[in-house]
């Protein structure tokens, strides 16, 4: 039986969204089970908000900030990338697959390369199956 | 000093999965029992008084004026407790951290039932089980049925169970800021807005913190105190050594630090902090003083057990609230 | 006494000034003894040179020429031993100034003359003030221009952007990642380029050319002639249902001809503005007067009109800034390289096509094939090179093409090295280059960095290439191991040039401005004017003015925008050097000169 | 309790792009049910004039206090519509996008698929939205006082454009005369101007202009304030404090010559014919060019990057060294017409206007080119011998041939490198520029904005950001001074609104944030033990808020409730339609 | 250096050692690089190097590396330069180095050798018969005077510079090997094929070559002028006119500059055609004065022919361009010894 995963993505305003942007004006196709939302920079993405996915139902996370070096900030996507990798450690102590959570960098030009992500994702993250954190935090006993 | 003559409060103390220690810090008060006594009578108590929960079942609903309900909620037991404490007072309040975010108890949240059961009834070293004996609910002996409370699977907070009225945290409680909030309601002072944290700061630990701290937290590995020579003056997260207090509500003096230990984080998030853990993940990863990915990897793999650490005494409450399998 | 020596060394910079003339001009400066030219004085020996200064009583001398520098340290020793000041030894350089031929006789008599009385030209021939038309006209969408407009329109002032093509961006819009950071051109470009297009100041007329510029500094008449878009820009949705049902194709500008696009189109994805537009070279209607599928499928009603026609239009400013870039260099010229002949040999711009990922292989390195109907294009469905050649100084550093150095080409041939390694990490690059320039900040870092990538970088300039075994072969010297090396790659980049626009001399000549001989527009000073001109109110920025990087003309289009923001805030601007009358700077200098003896 | 919330939701078709994969009129219907939600449209263009009618129509009709309109990207249209929001009275910033066009209708093929998605990306902007606040843009007022540190060509050029301009300049020089290196200078490349006839008028000029106020002998400690009210005090020569007060800084404050005595291969201070091409260029300028002993040197060497492009030294390159050296040349076989001169070089880097074409001159001057390798195996300059008929000998592997040889020379020029000046460090700290390895300043954007730094209203120019040649610090301080020249016109800067903010009864004093951001906009108060965020420094980045381990930190606009309460539309909706 | 450019025309200073001229070369390989190489050592001064160096020899001036050079350094000039320097290098007597630098001595000489010619003449009477008989025998003795004094002699020192000075220490086999294509090339020069474009100026060459060598064989040893024999006769006429027309359209296209190679021509190149053609012109006329019988009436025509015939022989061929010929063609002999020591270096070192 197939599932459709929902895939919750934080994208950084200058590279990666307008990446995904390019994605929509080349009129690349992708899985439709990702669903943006925009922060200024992959920096601001605060692990509340991932773990607040996975509460609301989420089946993946996917964070896309700009490639190293380039962050619009200097660096606010370092500053991403030490929390994914701690948030990882935690993820696979919760029991979390490490690849329900992604960070990938994707540039404003990248538009392909978006697409070709969320398609890859999401077949990773459907061979994972649902993700029951949403359905056991609501039915703890 | 002459008082004026109040009605008495009813009051009650009960305590679900919990050490005993919050208990304790009731009897703590020492001395001015007398002016909880004077002030409130103890209506339900068991490690204290023989009040039965039958007793307890036949007040009239609303009944106790006020009831402090520490230790979380762990078998049918503390559940039908908390429920029936609910519908019989007017405020319960969550005291300590087991009431409030899981506490210390919670940490069983990384395990399951069936995984707990085997660790304790079969593989403890000191263990002899052959018969794979688990606890029954309902065991028929020719005198009838025992019973034994249901060992849930999940450990919950309070208010995961019940309505909760006020947060009293720590583990335990300060007890200064227990006669502080007991005498609060006794005199009628205004209450804070339901489901406010009472008897504690909305500063964090830092702001009492003696500790010299400065701007320049980069890390590039952790310790664990025991791991470090502890100079006794400069921040913790500074020498490296994971400190909660940056997102642990102050209140509780410093208790730990002032004995060289850095906070665990008993005293609970913050207003307008969800998941303690979560913040505390984030500022942690902030000060890792790397940009490649495997130098981080490094970093990261010098604290040991993340979940344990940044959760210790918030599982429960935080955001996924267990390990799922 | 001063003494006069006209040099005419020839150094290659050869004018046409009329040396006869200044000669007997010089002749009749005030306080000017002997006049000499260089072959009447011993200039090959300093001590017979000394002895006729000091014969001649000389304090001070005056060398003139086109670059009379060149003689300047012997006349100084010269003067040394004859026991005078060597800052007696003054300049009078034509081209400093920009005499270069003889219609500029009268400004060379006026160097001369300035010099002579001990006054620097640009002081004595500061033009007047007047009025200043608070908007700016800036001409040329590529980086330099977009930068210009921005400063200028920040400043709170109305800036007109004409632009050639259908979009903003020039050629910086084309690459895909920029050296050394390597961060891509598209994500710094485009926000600069939204920012243009949505700047409540800024009027951008795309698909417009420049046809003629009247009156004078600080109030210019423009004509700008809107071509047919046939597209209307303000009901235009950009929806793209025109180009999917378009009928006809052309090789795609913006893609530099490695793939196709329809004849109504957009340029790219990010185009500013985000219209489409009709190539009327290639649109059925236009050519065969039917077919307008693009009107039946277009949702807004009316915006589409294939008949529409070019219009004029006029406006007024004070200010114009030229930012008209370049074009690159036509590889063909050089028949040695196969350009046009092997397919396989592209071009670097070409290549940054092929690597970006909006280009026509989504960013991945494929052999150039044909398609059905013949055409030559690049697409996925042809193989992948595995190995290459990247050639440097195309066109350049080459007394048969360019002599100048392009100044960008070292350092984008090491980053295309680079991202080919990065495409294709198992690929071989060869670099043959004549000196590696990395001059800027990080570039040689860069370099360095490319050198430990496994790149192999050979000093010797490849001369031909050859078809052999299927492949190309390239043939070099690699003259730092001093071995012949016949080098058979799979595809060969060449790392083309910069080159004036076919149009700058016509542009240049609606303008008043002048030209370098290779058609580059020339500053006021090479020193210090390094963008404004000798008309008032005209400033040049970015590649117009010679080859330079991202960083440099960024830097050109900003100082540009300083001089317009100047004369506005100021609200007067001054007048063209060019137009000043002689008499005038005679008269300015005598008056500089005799205050300065007051003060002394 | 919450005060009430009227939102109005308008789903745009964009023609049949979003129309026709995304059933819209479904969209709002649904979306209409929401909580807060008072009206939910469809139309056709929302961003035409007819479009942005409507909103403003409703906002005044219904008393709508907050909009969402899922159309195209925020990128393209989010202005639009906040000025709509502006012309009918409201905040622009109650105002949120939801993207069902780039990321929804053209990127998705499945119709039922696509509506349900743009549902649930809707529902997440209502969410949002409901946690909006209104922001005020705001400006700060531009002191029209400029200070330029620096009083070298490229401090001179900006001093000019701005104080020609009419408006006030304060020119900083640490040494006691302005010009700075060009003022050691005989020619410049490659047209062999004279740079005294360049440098002397620009200095009469400034000194003329009673817009410009020189301080000689001066140096800059600290400089307090923000981007428009800057403040220093400084204490000239005359020792006597001064006050200045400016809106802006320009930093031009140059370069310093390497030192080659480090590099023990050339015998710099050991050998004396051994000289720097600055004492070369003095003894140009005095028209003299003798060895120690007093005689016209036979044979000249001119050894290239010193100190240059090699990891001992400077990894860089000097950018500027070659063509001095080429100019050398020129100007020794003026003086000099029968000495050898002998250029020993790495790569021949004449990349400027007209630069090649005098290389091609030079070449032709019978002047022999050597080539060394620089990064491995540099020359060695030894002491000749009697029978050399020299003084010195330089012995190195001559690249071009293969050889080893031994190059006879009375004199070398040692063209030394470019390197930061000993107080850069000083500088930046009291303008609060950053600096990179190499101790040359950090621009904001080394390409699209390569004289502004990442503090507002702090620019560096010319040599100091890395090494330059004339016209190109030139053109670069006259950037700088573009950039002022604007914010002067309009006398205020706008500041990031969406910045972030301290909530001083939260904040514990940990300090966490103050290294995160990367345009040091927070700081702490050490009286108060709170972090302050200035908000005129604030990019907006949010990196803050999401470090901020207390809670105490809001990112404007992108406040944890806002977006929690996204991922939390974007979620419950998308469960709910997909058990449909 | 500046001896060089007493050699030819020099803009080599200009050179930015790109290599472009060695890589543009067709009859470059491994082992076997110029001209760059070449204009290293002389702007370097390496005399040594370039006298010990064969490479100048294998150049056949095609004009392609001075055409695309981007310096115009003209390195093909410089390769010409450098072959006329070497052949006064190679000279023992050092005539050769005398009249390429100085043209006076040249023309000093030639007139010098006209004036002996015809004081021979005016001592026989000028009787035809017996100047011709001493012609003939001059030419004859002239031939083995020039080899065995000069030329022979010339090319040992040439031997000596490019294999033993330069220390080339090549298998012994390979000298059997490179003697067989010394003759191939002496006769085909059939290397200038390899250049591209070059076939057209190849058979021209190989024509003249061929009729060049069949005139001296016919004049000298089958005594065209005094045989009765009609094939000898008709072969004279064959070759005699292939030289002349040759040597004519060889001129004409000089004069035009058509081709890259000829642009810079020196005075001495000038005289080697002037007085091929004048050698196959008179030789000629005489045996067609001889056949229609005019010559007795007009013999200042067979003087003119014997002075031309001795200004070549003893001045153009010992220290004139004909040594080309020679050297050339022991030049490629010399440069597979160079091959064959690299490959047998490589060997060893592998």
């Amino acid at each position: 039986m197939s599932y459709e995963p929902t895939i919750v993505a934080f994208l950084c305003n200058w590279c990666s969204y307008t990446g995904a942007d390019l994605a929509g004006t080349s009129r690349m196709k992708y899985a439709s089970n990702v669903r943006i939302i925009r922060v200024m920079c992959s920096g601001r993405v605060d692990p509340t908000f991932v773990l607040s996915a996975f509460k609301e139902g989420a089946d993946g996370v996917l964070i896309c900030g700009c490639h190293p070096g380039d962050c619009h900030y200097h660096e606010g996507n370092y500053k991403c990338l030490r929390r994914y990798h701690l948030l990882q450690k935690y993820f696979q102590q919760m029991g979390l697959d490490k690849d329900r959570l992604r960070l990938e960098w994707i540039s404003a030009s990248e538009g392909r390369q978006f697409a070709e992500l969320v398609d890859s994702y999401t077949e990773t993250v459907k061979n994972l199956g649902p993700c029951k954190m949403k359905q056991v935090i609501e039915t703890l006993t | 000093m002459a008082k004026e003559e109040k009605p008495k409060i009813k009051m009650a103390v009960y305590w679900g999965a919990a050490c005993g220690g919050c208990c304790v810090s009731v009897l703590d008060v020492h001395e001015k029992l007398f002016d909880v006594v004077a002030a409130a009578d103890l209506v339900f108590w068991p490690i204290a008084l023989d009040i039965k929960y039958k007793d307890v079942e036949a007040m009239p609903d609303g009944d106790i004026d006020l009831t402090l309900y520490n230790g979380a909620v762990r078998n049918s037991e503390n559940e039908r407790l908390a429920k029936l404490l609910r519908q019989k007072s007017k405020i319960l309040v969550a005291y300590g951290s087991c009431a409030h975010m899981g506490g210390i108890p919670g940490l069983a949240n990384f395990s399951t039932r069936e995984e707990l059961f085997e660790r304790i009834y079969d593989t403890t070293e000191s263990t002899e089980n052959p018969d794979n004996i688990r606890p029954q609910p309902e065991y028929k002996v020719p005198e009838g049925v025992l019973e034994l409370p249901e060992f849930y699977n999940d450990v919950r907070t309070l208010n995961q169970v019940v309505d909760v009225d006020y947060y009293l945290p720590g583990c335990p409680p300060q007890t200064e800021r227990l006669v502080e909030v007991f005498m609060a309601i006794v005199t009628g002072a205004e209450l804070p807005s339901k489901g406010s944290v009472v008897g504690a700061l909305d500063k964090s630990q830092c702001d009492e913190c003696p500790r010299e701290k400065s701007d320049k937290k980069l890390v590039k590995r952790f310790y664990r105190p025991f791991e470090i020579e502890d100079d006794g003056k400069t921040c913790f997260l500074e020498q490296g050594v994971i400190c909660l207090g940056p997102a642990t509500r102050g209140g509780c003096g410093v208790r730990c630090i002032e004995g060289n230990a850095p906070c665990r984080g008993c005293y609970g998030p913050p207003p307008d902090v969800p998941d303690p853990g979560a913040k505390m993940m984030s500022a942690i990863a902030t000060m890792i003083d790397e940009n490649d990915p495997e130098a981080i990897e490094k970093v990261i793999d010098t604290i040991d057990d993340p979940a344990g650490t940044f959760y210790r005494f918030s599982l429960p409450g935080s955001i996924l609230r267990r390990k799922i399998t | 006494m001063t003494g006069i020596i006209f040099t005419k060394v020839d150094n290659g910079y050869s004018g046409a000034l009329d040396y006869n003339e200044l000669f007997f001009y010089a002749k009749g400066i005030p306080g000017v003894g002997p006049v000499w030219y260089s072959t009447d004085v011993p200039l090959y020996d300093k001590q017979a040179m000394a002895d006729l200064i000091k014969e001649q009583q000389l304090k001070r001398i005056v060398v003139a020429g086109d670059t009379p520098g060149m003689v300047k340290p012997f006349l100084t020793g010269a003067m040394v031993i004859a026991g005078n000041n060597p800052e007696d030894v003054v300049l009078a350089s034509f081209r400093e100034y920009g005499a270069t031929d003889n219609t500029k006789i009268d400004r060379a008599k006026g160097i001369l003359f300035c010099i002579a009385l001990g006054v620097t030209f640009a002081e004595a021939a500061l033009p007047e003030e007047t009025d200043v038309q608070p908007d700016t006209l800036v001409i040329g969408g590529g980086i330099a221009g977009i930068q210009a407009s921005l400063e200028i329109a920040n400043g709170n002032q109305k800036v007109y952007l004409v632009e050639r093509t259908g979009t903003l961006g020039g050629h910086m819009a084309m690459f895909d990642k920029t050296f050394p950071t390597l961060d891509c051109a598209a994500c710094i470009l485009t926000p600069k380029m939204v920012e243009v297009g949505q700047h409540p100041n800024i009027e951008i007329l795309t698909y417009s050319e420049v046809k003629g510029v009247t009156g004078e500094p600080g109030n210019y008449k423009v004509k700008i002639l809107n071509k047919a878009r046939r597209v209307d820009l303000a009901t235009c949705i950009g929806c793209g249902i025109c180009t999917e049902k378009c009928p006809a194709k052309a090789p795609s500008e913006f893609d530099n001809g490695t793939t196709l696009r329809k004849a109504i189109y957009i340029p790219f994805p990010q185009a500013v503005p985000n219209k489409y537009l009709i190539d009327a070279d290639s649109c059925t209607y236009v050519l065969k007067g039917k077919c307008g599928v693009c009107v039946k499928v277009c949702p807004v009603e009316g915006c589409i009109d294939l008949d529409a026609k070019d219009q004029e239009m006029e406006i007024t400013v004070g200010n114009i800034i030229v930012a008209t870039g370049f074009k690159p260099f036509d590889a063909g010229k050089i028949e040695r390289f196969g350009y046009g002949k092997y397919p396989q040999v592209i071009t670097s711009l070409e290549l940054e096509r092929l690597i970006n990922a909006a280009g026509p292989t989504e960013g991945n390195i494929h052999f150039r094939s044909q398609d059905k109907k013949g055409n030559w294009i690049f697409s996925v469905e042809s193989g992948m090179p595995k190995s290459f050649a990247i050639i440097h100084c195309v066109g350049s550093r080459d007394e048969n093409y360019n002599k100048y150095c392009s100044r960008v080409c070292c350092m984008y041939s090491l980053k295309l090295a680079h991202l080919i390694k990065e495409k294709l990490e198992d690929a071989d690059v060869f670099e043959y280059y004549i000196d590696m320039r990395a001059f800027g900040k990080g570039y040689e870092e860069f370099y360095e960095r490319i050198e430990n990538e496994g790149i192999h970088i050979v000093r010797g300039r490849t001369a031909k290439i050859e078809e052999r075994n299927g492949r190309l072969m390239v043939r070099s010297e690699d003259i730092l191991n001093d071995q012949l090396i016949e080098q058979e790659v799979d595809m060969v980049v060449l790392s083309i040039g910069l080159e004036p626009r076919e149009d700058a001399a016509e542009l240049a000549e609606m303008l008043g401005i002048s030209t370098e001989e290779e058609g580059w527009f020339t500053e006021a000073n090479y020193n210090t004017d390094p963008v404004n001109t000798f008309v008032g109110g005209i400033t040049i920025a970015g590649v117009c003015q010679g080859p330079k990087d991202i960083p440099d003309a960024v830097a050109q289009g900003s100082a540009a925008a300083a001089r317009v923001l100047q004369s506005i805030v100021k609200g007067k601007i001054k007048k063209s050097i060019k137009d000043m009358p002689l008499e005038k700077i005679e008269e300015k200098a005598k008056q500089f000169s005799n205050s300065m003896e007051g003060k002394s | 309790m919450e005060e009430e919330k009227r939102i109005g939701v308008y789903v745009c078709w964009c023609g049949t792009n979003i129309a026709k994969m995304v059933d819209v009129v479904d969209v709002a219907k649904e979306i209409g049910k929401l909580p807060n939600v008072v009206i939910a449209k469809d139309y056709k263009y929302m961003c035409s004039d007819p479009g942005q009618e409507l909103i403003i129509k409703d906002i005044k009709e219904h008393n709508l206090d907050r909009v969402v309109v899922s159309a195209c990207s925020p990128r393209i249209h989010e202005l639009t519509f906040r000025k709509a929001l502006q012309n009918a009275g409201l905040n622009p910033y109650m105002f949120e996008m939801a993207n069902i066009r780039e990321q929804v209708s053209w990127v998705h093929t499945d119709r039922g698929e696509a509506t349900r998605k743009a549902k649930s990306l809707v529902a997440a902007a209502v969410n949002r939205i409901t946690w909006h606040e209104s922001l005020d843009k705001r400006t700060v007022d531009i002191n029209p006082a400029t200070m330029i540190i620096g009083g070298g060509i490229a401090g001179i050029s900006a001093a000019l454009e701005i104080g020609n301009s009419g408006r006030k300049i304060f020119l900083i020089e640490k040494e006691n005369k302005l010009g700075g290196h060009l003022a050691g200078v005989d020619l410049t490349f490659p047209y062999m101007y004279s740079a005294d006839q360049i440098l002397k008028p620009l200095i009469k000029q400034v000194t003329n202009n009673p817009n410009i106020e020189v301080f000689l002998n001066t140096q800059i400690d600290e400089v307090f304030g923000y981007v428009g009210n800057f403040e220093t005090k400084i204490t000239p020569g005359d020792g006597k404090e001064v006050e200045l007060k400016f809106g802006n800084v320009i930093v031009a404050s140059g370069l310093k010559p390497y030192d080659p005595g480090g590099i023990e291969n050339y015998g710099y201070g050991k050998l004396p014919n051994v000289i720097t091409s600055l004492e070369f260029e003095q003894m140009l300028k005095k028209g003299k060019i003798v060895t120690k002993e007093g005689a016209e040197p036979k044979n000249v060497a001119i050894i290239h990057c010193v100190g240059s492009r090699n990891k001992d030294y400077h990894e860089y390159c000097s950018r500027i060294c070659c063509m001095t050296a080429l100019k050398f040349s020129n100007q020794l076989r003026s003086a000099l017409p029968d000495t050898n001169i002998f250029e020993c070089y790495a790569d021949i880097r004449s990349f400027g206007k007209g630069c090649e074409e005098f290389y091609a001159q030079t070449s032709r001057k019978d002047i022999m080119f050597l080539m060394f390798d620089q990064k491995n195996d540099l020359p060695r300059i030894r002491k000749a011998e009697t029978m050399d008929e020299c003084d010195m000998l330089i012995e190195f592997n001559e690249l071009l041939s293969g050889e080893d040889i031994e190059v006879p020379a009375d004199m070398v020029v040692l063209m030394v490198a470019l390197e930061a000046q000993e107080n850069a460090r000083d500088i930046a700290h009291a303008v609060g520029v950053s600096m990179c390895g190499n101790e040359f300043y950090i621009e904001r954007h080394p390409k699209l904005d390569p004289v502004a730094t990442t503090t507002d209203g702090v620019y560096v120019v010319g040599g100091c950001q890395s090494p330059k040649d004339i016209p190109d610090s030139i053109s670069q301080a006259r950037a700088a001074a573009a950039r002022i020249l604007a914010t002067i016109n309009i006398g205020q800067v706008e500041v990031e609104v969406t910045t972030a903010v301290v909530n001083e009864d939260i904040c514990c004093g940990c300090q966490t944030c103050v290294n995160v951001c990367p345009y040091t906009a927070i700081s702490f108060d050490e009286e108060k033990g709170v972090s302050v965020v200035n908000e005129v420094l604030c990019k907006g980045c949010g990196t803050c808020g999401s470090t901020c381990p207390t809670g105490a930190i809001r990112s404007r606009h992108f406040t944890d409730k806002q977006i929690l309460s996204q991922i939390e539309g974007l979620m419950s909706t998308s469960i709910e339609l997909q058990e449909v | 250096m500046k001896e060089m450019s007493q050699y030819g025309m020099g803009t080599w200073n200009a050179c930015f050692h790109c290599g472009n001229c060695t890589a543009v070369c067709s009859l470059t390989e491994e082992g076997i690089l110029f001209p760059r190489k070449e204009i290293r050592a002389l702007q370097m001064g390496l005399e040594d190097k370039l006298a010990t160096s064969v490479e100048p020899w294998l150049c056949y001036y095609c004009g392609d590396c001075t055409e695309t050079c981007p310096r115009d350094a003209n390195p093909g000039e410089l390769m010409m330069s450098v072959r006329r320097w070497l052949t006064a290098k190679y000279d023992w007597t050092g005539l050769a180095g005398l009249f390429y630098k100085s043209l006076s001595a040249l023309i000093i000489a030639f007139v010098l050798v006209a004036i002996g010619i015809v004081a021979m003449g005016f001592v026989k009477d000028f009787n035809s018969e017996a100047v011709m008989y001493f012609g003939h025998i001059l030419e004859f003795y002239l031939i083995l005077t020039v080899f065995t004094i000069i030329l022979i002699p010339n090319i040992l020192r040439m031997f000596y510079f490019t294999v033993i000075k330069a220390k080339v220490n090549a298998p012994f086999g390979s000298y059997i090997a490179a003697i067989g294509n010394l003759i191939t090339h002496m006769f085909t020069q059939v290397k200038t094929l390899k250049c591209d474009k070059q076939t057209v100026r190849w058979l021209e060459h190989f024509l003249l070559v061929m009729g060049y060598l069949g005139l001296l064989v016919i004049t000298v040893f089958l005594d065209w002028f005094g045989t009765e024999n009609q094939i000898i006769i008709y072969m004279g006429y064959i070759t005699g006119g292939l030289v002349f027309v040759f040597t004519f359209l060889l001129m004409i296209s000089r004069l035009s500059k058509a081709r890259e190679l000829n642009k810079y021509s020196q005075p001495t190149d000038w005289f080697f055609i002037i007085w091929l053609f004048l050698m196959g012109f008179t030789a000629f006329l005489v045996r067609l004065f001889i056949d229609i019988d005019l010559l007795n009436d007009h013999f200042w025509i067979y003087m003119v022919h014997l002075i031309v015939v001795s200004q070549w022989g003893m001045l153009l061929v010992p220290f004139g361009k004909w040594t080309h010929f020679l050297y050339r063609s022991f030049a490629v002999s010399f440069a597979n010894l160079k091959k064959a020591a690299l490959i047998k270096k490589l060997a060893t070192a592998a």
